[in-house]
């Protein structure tokens, strides 16, 4: 699947998308693996409360099920308008 | 109903023209322009970066927009949300929203707003003297919300 | 602030450049445009007439503008309302308000209009095909009032 | 004093303005003594709910003391906006 980060996420992880095959179940278990990756994940996601998550381009939560979806975003709280 | 996401700037008058056209039945139109400002607190400002999530920042702009005319009775609305690096001064964002009464449109105007803020995937970094920051969300945007729901 | 009664036509564009000029402090602009439509409930609108008290008419667009300075943390605003026979489709009123932020610029604006309603001396003729009828005044526009109180 | 009607006020007396030399104390004892003057004052100030009164260009009310004021307006209730 495609993982995308954007702003500060993407400044610390320092990339801005890449592919990924993952047996994660949920998003929740998708963040463990990628912390445990590389110390900058770790980094990136030591605040989950600080990090909003988006499926295919909706916005969804921790405990949303990854069977299906190709495409999962990571990012701060929006800062739009 | 049209939303654009884009770099280049845009023209308040063409877009009100655009959305009333030749109408005779529309009774308010409301606009807000959101621009970037030289200060943020007691700090100086010099550009703003916007950064956005192509595809999902059209979807959820069209989802604003659909929300706010099955809310209101609305004849026309239209968004436009800039990205990339904005000097101060510069327009960021443009809502305009057409309907019979006034109080439709000063209030579906200020939800896509509110909504904007909170939902759409957009995220600000301010240059500053000493270096790029990027903008907290606010809690008083969120409150905001809550006046909708 | 500035307020003008007029009866030639304005252009949003121009109004908003004027007001915002080479400022780079401004945050947000809500404009406010009320426009003469072709209809009002079933009846057909060929025109609209606008009566006013000279005079009296600048005082009290004048104590409006300043009500919402002092109310709110404005930057700069603008009251533009035109009197005399205006075909439908045309302009009738401009509201422009710059504010660092858009709860102030919204509210001012909705603030404006709701006062202007009931408190500037205008009176509303509309030709209709029966001939021309004094448009009453809506309780509503009374209630609208009621919520800056 | 000058004394000015708007809308439909000043359609049902005839004129726009005029100059009446009055001893009235009070809006409303200025009001009785027009509606004397001539049925066509009668019948626009019937029904005083649908009017409002100005005095030197600031709203009024009927109770108000005239001593002093140069420009009394009658009109119904404002439409602008």
């Amino acid at each position: 699947m495609q993982i995308l980060y954007f702003a500060w996420l993407r400044e610390r992880i320092g990339v801005p998308r890449e592919e990924l095959e993952s047996t994660a179940l949920t998003v929740a278990d998708l963040v463990a693996e990628l912390r445990s990756k590389d110390p900058r994940y770790d980094l990136a996601f030591a605040d989950m409360r600080a990090v909003r998550v988006a499926l295919d381009q909706q916005l969804s939560d921790l405990d949303a099920p990854l069977a299906g979806v190709r495409e999962v975003a990571f990012f701060p709280p929006m800062t739009g308008g | 109903m049209s939303v654009s996401v884009q770099a280049q700037d845009f023209d308040i008058a063409t877009e009100i023209a655009a959305l009333t056209g030749a109408r005779k039945d529309i009774g308010a139109v409301v606009t807000f322009t959101g621009l970037v400002r030289d200060t943020a607190g007691h700090e100086t400002i010099t550009d703003l970066e916007l950064e956005h999530y192509p595809g999902m920042t059209e979807y959820a702009l069209d989802m604003i927009e659909i929300k706010a005319n099955t809310r209101w009775k609305l004849q026309a609305s239209r968004i436009i949300h800039r990205y990339g690096k904005l000097p101060v001064g510069a327009q960021i964002v443009l809502v305009v929203v057409a309907a019979p009464h006034r109080k439709d449109a000063f209030e579906a105007a200020e939800f896509i707003m509110d909504y904007l803020k909170s939902e759409a995937p957009f995220w600000k970094k301010e240059g500053t003297p000493g270096g790029g920051k990027w903008v907290d969300a606010q809690a008083r945007d969120l409150d905001a919300l809550k006046r909708w729901s």
